[in-house]
């Protein structure tokens, strides 16, 4: 090994750490006990003793039925929570029937044009009882026909629990045809956000999402000033606008970042984001109450991580980001399949990412104590390197005017862009290592292994159930709706109650993202050479 | 004729987001000298138009989806009723070993899986220059 | 949704785990007394000063097939695939000390182990491998073939033996977990292995004459206390055999002991195993036996996934232990460490199997970036005060076994053994009241097997080839030479001399393993292991 | 006729020295008031010698390595020799799906592979005790 070793985010590591190392902590200030301020050490006391992390995977795909059955046999595998992943047609607000998408329907994801969809997809089972995930679009339409559902099921939403993406770091990572800008998605981010604190108490109104810009190749500092920028700008938002009390707006915030490979980074990198989010609450929002300074995450193990070649070797790889989210106090993890770079998993890679939860839950006993590195000379002092360095990161953004701003003038995706470069660099330099891509890799594939087959037809069922859906509905009050819904989008009034009742006038997801393009525009990704 | 005389579109057609693949494609096929129109996601007739437009020599798609054999198919249809069908076509993404054939038979010249090394994948077009002279005379 | 842990909570060898641990928990710990600086007693925190940034640990698995031919074939394939150290598990027959044309062996020849009757068949083995750059290990039968086979072979080959590296077993506390027909008693068993190690400690100084293995005996389901235990309270036993012969300087005689462990599931008390047996090996050999030289006393240890934790049901799952097992390992500063296949619980391990078990360690050193800081959860409030308790628990064991009258006189009175059971009935009553978790066996089980994995299967006509390969060997040795070389190692063995130069003379004449051993039975007599109902 | 009726021979055919298993089950057939004899390692003509010195019901095999036809084979012609070729015979160890049909075919009761319940190769042998009250009948 080189004499001069950084961690993958560059932080350069001594060979050994001692009691030196952390003299300049203070055990009550920086530390404490886990359920305490400043709570690097875990957000509640007793952490996995009480309660066991939730083992939930993003999942959906070919239709709204197919994608019922699945989570169906999700829920008898003993899965705790759904995690709706919406097709790339859901995601860039296209219906399926729009002539300009017909191939995509159904991929990497379910669609969900309408309520019916929404409605087939969560069909016999207990959302009253579940929590839900929705990787929402901008707007969260998805979510309002969600809540529609419940209506209609006689479930009151003040009852419902669950989390709508709803984060404006995330969206904007993908290239996607058809979006407004990160102007008009932090006005529709926050308005929905605001909607949940009077009518949805229970519902995380947002999850603060790192996980796919992480994935373009940026590093644990980038990803985790990026996320708590991102967090900053919602909040100084609502914080102009003045229209709920930031504590009650702020309560309900989750996180969901990526797991990488580097093992004592990424779990130092979850202990700093605990302490620096209690720091932002705080001492930047002079908010007190504690249940608001709360850095609750989901964790997702890094999908760029994982290869086409030898894909058995993913999970290993996946094992180990999946201990790294446990030993950090993650409270939700999503252990990719081991073909997801391959394929969508299959069932039977579906199966081994709930079995690599349950063995790290249930058998190798690493939930007995709370933060069981708590106190490594390593692993505190990288604590302090990761958080120092995300600070800086984080000022270097405001000075840019904030995540909106970063993201509006380019900067944002030129940091990927450069992630993106720099790693392929490593790889040819072979300064990185990847097992079997850019080390040991073997002349003939050596592994077998199932492919899960997409279904070509599956668009058709969709495009014509759409078409029966509009045939089936009263246009005048779809019109209506729609109109009403574009005039407060014009006044700058809070929107959601105006998309609920889209929905519930069988408005399509189209129809309803196409106000959003009419009202503020497409907007041109800079992204180029 | 050289890299500097050769012009690639990089395109992804089809909706799906990922752009990590096709810019470091894109960046390594500029840095060997040719000149690269980065086209990001286009749908098929737009492709088309702009290789018409560009007058290119190849055509990169980049598809990170399962649904890439309907979108191949439809993009080198475009390019052909565009006049275009003796563009050079170059596919990249997750593409399985077993359509590997079929879209060989379509007309896909190069299958880049995720993994390949760009150099490797510049090679593979470097070695193809003296074909693509031919077509352009 | 998963239950939650109960209220008391015990690591897999009981001990009590707060919920959570704070700075009082090691206040009472003297930095540089306690824990040190890697490569410095008491090691705590490993035994070389950079670690794995200086060399990562060898990757290295225990395997044998069919024929010598058959193992050749698969050793020269790890070698390309990067593996850097090789292990030679002798079949059954061989491991028992019976040859295979023996009537007792029939099926159980070239099974689970490579058959090896002679130093030609040692270099069908080796062929075309670079011995003088590899460091093997030779899990032989006390007083076996293995070793002078291997010895004898290097000399051939020109390469002098204190040149030659590696490692032989020659361990009682291993050899005192299975039920092996054909063997001697535990204090014959130790006088042949001091004999190896005074031997090697004057001819052999580079290869290490004894791997103290508590790996099978854990895998009996004794805790990583009892393991912990009965390894050092091995270690004491060669020692103070060695003290009473008095024939070479104890530090000579300590200086290249080797050591073979466990990695359980329980992951941070695997790790503070680690730990606390390297600062409690320097403690028994500085404070014990008053050995100060610091390059005596440093655990070296190989592990090992822990087979008894892989399931038989849905083998994919094994993938995830073993590569927690892995971590395991390395975060406690193993030197070498092997990883099961995954489907080991099921056969042999496949070509899949063992590459990826190869990809697993490959995946922690060069991906996860443990490697990049020795110890890295030294300092832990947790690991710490773990790591001393497993110590001290871990010292009462030993007292007990030294109760017993060591650990010899604890094998043959038979109270090993009753640990052992009584280990296993344990276990099985926790796995029936569920006190115990295994995924997809008692919990979470499944109807129908959800994976299809490849299978090995050993070769069925290997026995009657070795019946063959042993007879040719009989015929083209000098009879009379072997008869000669055996008998006088018989005189050896009843003087009470060391037998090693008798042994090699022996092997170099052709005498096979079966007719090392029956020697062994002649002057000693069969041990009846104290195992029952 | 139960479980007190019923006497069991508990051996391993083979060299290879797993005994954990063996014991496992030996122990949980003698909790539920089965008369045992633990056999421990022994060759299969021991084995068949044992089996009709005591005359037991049921002869129970071990086998950890992958060599279980053979040594199952050689067995049962021992038990034979030995005029016990009516003993019920019951495999544990590593045996794979596909040598299951053989090894029933050979006379084999019942197969048990790693993970399998101690309770259930109890209860399986229970419901069999009337067939064994059968067998002493004749016998």
């Amino acid at each position: 090994m080189s004499e001069q070793v950084s961690s993958a985010s560059g932080i350069p590591l001594k060979d050994i750490y001692t009691p030196q190392d952390i003299e300049g902590i203070n055990y009550g200030r920086d530390l404490g006990l886990p359920g305490q301020a400043p709570y690097t050490r875990g957000v509640y006391p007793t952490m996995y003793r009480g309660r066991l992390w939730t083992i939930r995977r993003l999942s959906g795909f070919n239709t709204p039925e197919e994608t019922n059955q699945l989570y169906r046999e999700e829920y008898e595998l003993g899965q705790t929570g759904f995690s709706v992943a919406p097709d790339i047609s859901t995601v860039v607000g296209m219906d399926a029937d729009d002539p300009r998408i017909s191939a995509d329907i159904g991929h990497a994801g379910v669609p969900m044009s309408t309520l019916e969809d929404v409605e087939a997809t969560f069909e016999g089972l207990p959302i009253e009882k579940v929590s839900t995930y929705l990787a929402d679009r901008c707007g969260a339409v998805s979510t309002a026909m969600y809540f529609v559902m419940a209506e209609k099921r006689g479930i009151d939403l003040k009852e419902l629990r669950g989390t709508t993406a709803n984060d404006m770091l995330a969206a904007f990572v993908p290239s996607l045809v058809n979006q407004p800008g990160p102007e008009a998605y932090v006005r529709y981010a926050v308005d929905f956000m605001e909607f949940c604190t009077e009518h949805a108490p229970k519902w995380n109104p947002v999850s603060f999402d790192s996980y796919n810009a992480r994935d373009c190749g940026l590093n644990a500092v980038q990803e985790l000033g990026m996320l708590l920028a991102t967090a900053i700008q919602y909040i100084d938002e609502e914080k102009r606008r003045g229209r709920v009390p930031l504590d009650r707006f702020v309560r309900r915030i989750s996180f969901n970042t990526g797991v990488h490979n580097d093992f004592f980074e990424e779990i130092a990198k979850l202990r700093a984001a605990r302490r620096m989010w209690y720091k932002i609450i705080t001492e930047r929002y002079g908010i007190d109450d504690p249940k608001c300074a709360l850095f609750r995450v989901h964790v997702q193990s890094s999908g760029s991580t994982h290869t086409t070649q030898e894909p058995l070797n993913n999970v290993i790889r996946i094992a180990y980001q999946v201990l790294a989210g446990v030993l950090g106090g993650a409270q939700s993890i999503h252990a990719n399949g081991y073909d997801e770079g391959i394929c969508l998993p299959t069932d039977q890679a579906m199966l081994l990412s709930i079995r690599t939860e349950q063995i790290a839950a249930l058998e190798s006993n690493v939930s007995n104590t709370v933060d069981p590195l708590g106190g490594s000379y390593y692993v505190e002092s990288l604590t302090n390197d990761v958080e120092e360095r995300a600070w800086e990161y984080i000022k270097k953004i405001e000075d840019m005017g904030g995540m909106k701003q970063a993201i509006a003038s380019g900067w944002f995706h030129r940091e990927c862009r450069e992630a993106t470069i720099q790693h392929e660099q490593r790889l040819l330099s072979g300064e990185a290592t990847v097992i079997g891509v850019n080390k040991f890799r073997m002349e003939q594939e050596p592994y077998q292994v199932p492919i899960f087959e997409w279904d070509p037809q599956a668009p058709y069922r969709q495009i014509e159930k759409l078409k029966r859906y509009r045939a089936e509905r009263d246009p005048e009050a779809v019109a209506r709706a729609l109109d009403e819904l574009e005039a407060v989008t014009r006044r700058g009034e809070n929107v959601f109650p105006a998309v609920m009742e889209a929905v519930r006038n069988r408005a399509t997801l189209g129809e309803i993202a196409g106000i959003q393009t009419r009202v503020y525009g497409v907007w041109r990704y800079p992204i180029g050479l | 004729m050289d890299e500097n005389n050769v012009k690639i579109l990089m395109a992804k057609p089809g909706l799906e987001g990922h752009w990590r693949g096709i810019i470091a494609v894109s960046n390594a096929f500029r840095d060997a000298g040719f000149e690269v129109v980065y086209g990001a996601n286009m749908l098929p007739p737009e492709i088309a138009a702009s290789a018409v437009q560009e007058d290119v020599d190849i055509v990169g798609l980049s598809i990170l989806s399962s649904n890439y054999m309907r979108l191949v198919s439809e993009t080198i249809q475009e390019l052909k009723a565009k006049g275009k069908g003796d563009v050079m076509v170059l596919l990249g993404g997750m593409i399985w070993e077993k359509d590997f054939p079929a879209l060989k038979e379509m007309g896909v010249e190069g299958i880049f899986i995720p993994g390949t090394p760009l150099t490797d994948i510049v090679e593979f077009v470097r070695e193809r220059i003296p074909r693509l002279r031919q077509k352009v005379s | 949704m998963i239950d939650s842990k109960a209220d008391q909570v015990l690591s897999a060898s009981g001990i009590p785990v707060k919920d959570v641990y704070t700075p009082e928990d090691v206040g009472q710990i003297d930095y540089n007394r306690d824990i040190g600086y890697p490569g410095q007693p008491p090691y705590t925190r490993g035994v070389y000063a950079s670690m794995y940034r200086g060399q990562l640990w060898t990757i290295r698995r225990l395997t044998g097939y069919d024929t010598p031919e058959a193992t050749n074939k698969r050793y020269r394939e790890e070698y390309e695939l990067g593996q850097t150290g090789f292990s030679i598990a002798p079949d059954i027959s061989t491991a028992v000390g019976m040859d295979p044309d023996d009537p007792r062996v029939s099926a159980d020849v070239g099974h689970a182990g490579v058959p090896l009757y002679s130093v030609e068949d040692m270099e069908t083995v080796f062929k075309d491998l670079p011995i003088e750059k590899c460091a093997t290990f030779l899990a032989d039968r006390v007083g076996g073939l293995l070793t002078p086979a291997y010895f004898i072979m290097a000399q051939r080959r020109g390469i002098p033996l204190d040149q030659v590296r590696g490692t032989t077993a020659n361990d009682l506390c291993t050899w005192s977990s299975m039920e092996l027909g054909n063997q001697p008693p535990p204090h014959v068993f130790l006088r042949y292995a001091v004999d190896l190690i005074e031997w090697c400690a004057e001819n052999a100084p580079r290869w290490y004459p004894v791997s103290f293995n508590s790996y099978n005996p854990r895998d009996n389901g004794i805790s990583a206390v009892q393991e912990m235990g009965m390894l050092m309270a091995t270690v004491i036993q060669y020692i103070e055999e060695e003290k009473r012969r008095g024939r070479v300087p104890l530090d000579k005689f300590v200086r290249r002991f080797a050591f073979n462990m466990a990695v359980h599931n329980d992951f941070f008390e695997e790790i503070a195993k680690l730990r606390a047996s390297r600062r409690m090996l320097r403690r028994i050999i500085k404070e014990r036996y008053g050995i100060e030289d610091p390059a005596c006393g440093q655990l070296r240890v190989h592990v090992q996934t822990s087979g008894s934790t892989h399931t038989h049901q849905e083998p994919y799952n094994n993938l995830i232990r073993i590569a927690y097992q892995v971590m395991a390992g390395v975060l406690g500063g193993a030197q070498s460490i092997h990883a099961n296949g995954y489907d080991e619980a099921v056969c042999l391990p496949t070509e899949e199997a063992m590459l990826l078990a190869i990809r697993t360690e490959q995946i922690v050193a060069l991906e996860t970036g443990v490697s990049n800081t020795v110890d890295p959860v030294g300092g832990s409030y947790y690991v710490e005060s773990l790591t001393n308790e497993l110590e001290s628990e871990a010292w009462d064991y030993v007292k007990k076994i030294e109760d017993q009258g060591g650990m010899a006189e604890a094998i043959q009175n038979g109270w090993i053994h009753r640990e052992y059971k009584s280990a296993i009935l344990e276990y099985e009553r926790k796995l029936r009241s569920e006190e115990l978790t295994v995924v997809g066996v008692n919990k979470f089980r499944l109807d129908e097997p959800p994976y299809q994995v490849p299978i090995f299967k050993a070769d069925p006509k290997s026995s009657d080839i070795l019946i063959e390969r042993i007879k040719r060997h009989r015929d083209r040795r000098d009879s009379a030479k072997a008869a000669e070389a055996l008998a006088k190692l018989e005189e050896k063995v009843r003087a009470e001399e060391n037998t090693v130069p008798s042994i090699m003379e022996a092997v170099a004449a052709g005498a096979t393993p079966g007719e090392l051993a029956e020697i062994q039975m002649r002057v000693y007599g069969k041990f009846h292991y104290p195992i029952g109902v | 006729m139960d479980a007190k009726d019923v006497k069991i021979l508990m051996a391993k055919p083979g060299l290879e020295g797993h005994w954990r298993g063996l014991i496992a089950v030996s122990n949980a057939f003698k909790d539920a008031g089965f008369e045992v004899i633990y056999g421990g390692s022994m060759r299969p003509p021991e084995i068949a010698a044992t089996a009709a010195q005591e005359d037991v019901d049921i002869v129970g095999l071990s086998i950890l390595c992958s060599n279980y036809m053979r040594l199952v084979t050689e067995t049962i012609d021992q038990l034979k020799k030995n005029g016990k070729g009516d003993v019920m015979l019951l495999l544990g160890g590593i045996i794979y799906q596909d040598d299951f049909a053989a090894l029933k075919d050979m006379g084999i009761e019942g197969i048990f592979i790693p993970g399998t319940p101690l309770d259930d190769i109890v209860a399986f042998v229970r419901e069999r005790l009337p067939k064994l009250e059968e067998k002493q009948r004749i016998g």
